[in-house]
């Protein structure tokens, strides 16, 4: 694999666009760029701010990882992720994927893959803080989430 | 031996600080046995570590399962399943 | 469904970053932003560009009915879809699509199956200009890309 | 019945023109009949209809079968197979 992968654990909030043309810039293979951002939701009105731990070192080699498994699986030309940590207020963005290919579903696969063992295997936590000023709790796992992984398991690359 | 230990998320919480080094004795040889001998070690401990099921360890930056052996790492971390993306 | 598909057909390029911003801006309920960007490619190095002609009036129609549709199957905050026309380089944009949602599957869902029918149902043909100054051909439709479809056919929602 | 016809890609480059009126004869009742009666028309018809099943119709924005009745359109437009997106 030729392809290397672009991975960035940071405060800052990221811009997509530049990030597109960072992996299609002077080249004319690119046929298909797939992104997925992430964004703090607030369903209930309630939370002040997401605060993002992570686990410096293992959050960037773990994400690593994934996106090499993912480079195994399909025919990606390039596969960018980049995770915030801190806190983040609601409608802020918390994660980006970009995944570029010849064609456009090993692009969509290659982001798909990579953002459900972002959300399960790679070390990061959310803690809400609320409105209120009270401390709120740790986000849980959701089986949601280890259900979604499922899929990959034994599949066939594209 | 002594072994780096890093916790994150609650069990960093629960326990009241994020790192320190420990002596792990000669029988404690996997992941699971090193989790027992933490939990006795006091409470904040025992509050941290009472569902070891839920805890996620990771040894030298790599996840391990508890079964596994601690070998001579430079680091293990302690966490609860991650919520990241 | 409240949701408004925002559907264009333009000669300009369009901005990724400024597209996901006008679905993310001012709301808090937004989870998942995913783009699809497709490309115009030059495999064989002798392209030139590729002229991008549309039946004006039609494309939009057709485009608006394939996001109403996705808009049906998924939920679906809101969904973009913007198509280039006119001669397009090799490395340059030529269709844009965000979806976004609540949760990441159904903005993923939903801008692979827009795009799915964008390729086959709405009226755009390319035609090839080479390097050599040669009128190229005419791009011809890909079985490919209709045996994409069939995955979407009788696939219950979200 | 007057009915504008729009051509497009290479059905629109084969027929030399990019619309036009035409009058429809009665008997001309479906589309697969229209292919059929604006086929007669001439050289550039017969080159751009020959395989008339990769011949896309749309009548007044909306695809049609070409077992479909035309009805009384405002337009009707012939269209190869669509490589967009």
């Amino acid at each position: 694999m030729a392809m290397r992968p672009e991975i960035r654990v940071q405060r800052e909030d990221f811009d997509v666009t530049e990030e597109v043309r960072r992996m299609t810039n002077a080249r004319t293979d690119v046929g298909a760029v797939v992104t997925f951002c992430g964004l703090c939701r607030d369903d209930g009105g309630s939370l002040s701010a997401l605060e993002l731990e992570h686990y410096p070192g293992m959050a960037e080699a773990q994400m690593r990882r994934i996106a090499e498994e993912a480079g195994e699986r399909w025919l990606l030309s390039g596969l960018t992720a980049v995770h915030r940590f801190g806190l983040i207020r609601p409608g802020e963005n918390i994660v980006l994927v970009v995944a570029a290919s010849m064609h456009r579903q090993a692009a969509f696969d290659g982001a798909n893959f990579m953002m459900d063992y972002l959300k399960t295997s790679a070390p990061f936590w959310k803690k809400e803080h609320l409105l209120s000023g009270a401390s709120g709790s740790w986000v849980e796992a959701k089986d949601t989430d280890d259900a979604a992984l499922r899929r990959w398991r034994g599949s066939a690359a594209d | 031996m002594k072994t780096k230990l890093v916790y994150f998320a609650w069990v960093r919480e629960r326990i009241g600080r994020s790192d320190e080094e420990i002596e792990v004795p000669d029988g404690v040889v996997t992941v699971g046995e090193l989790l027992n001998h933490l939990k006795a070690r006091g409470e904040e401990y025992e509050a941290a570590l009472q569902y070891p099921e839920a805890i996620r360890v990771a040894i030298d930056h790599e996840h391990v399962g508890h079964g596994e052996p601690l070998g001579t790492p430079r680091e293990i971390a302690l966490f609860p399943p991650m919520t990241g993306g």
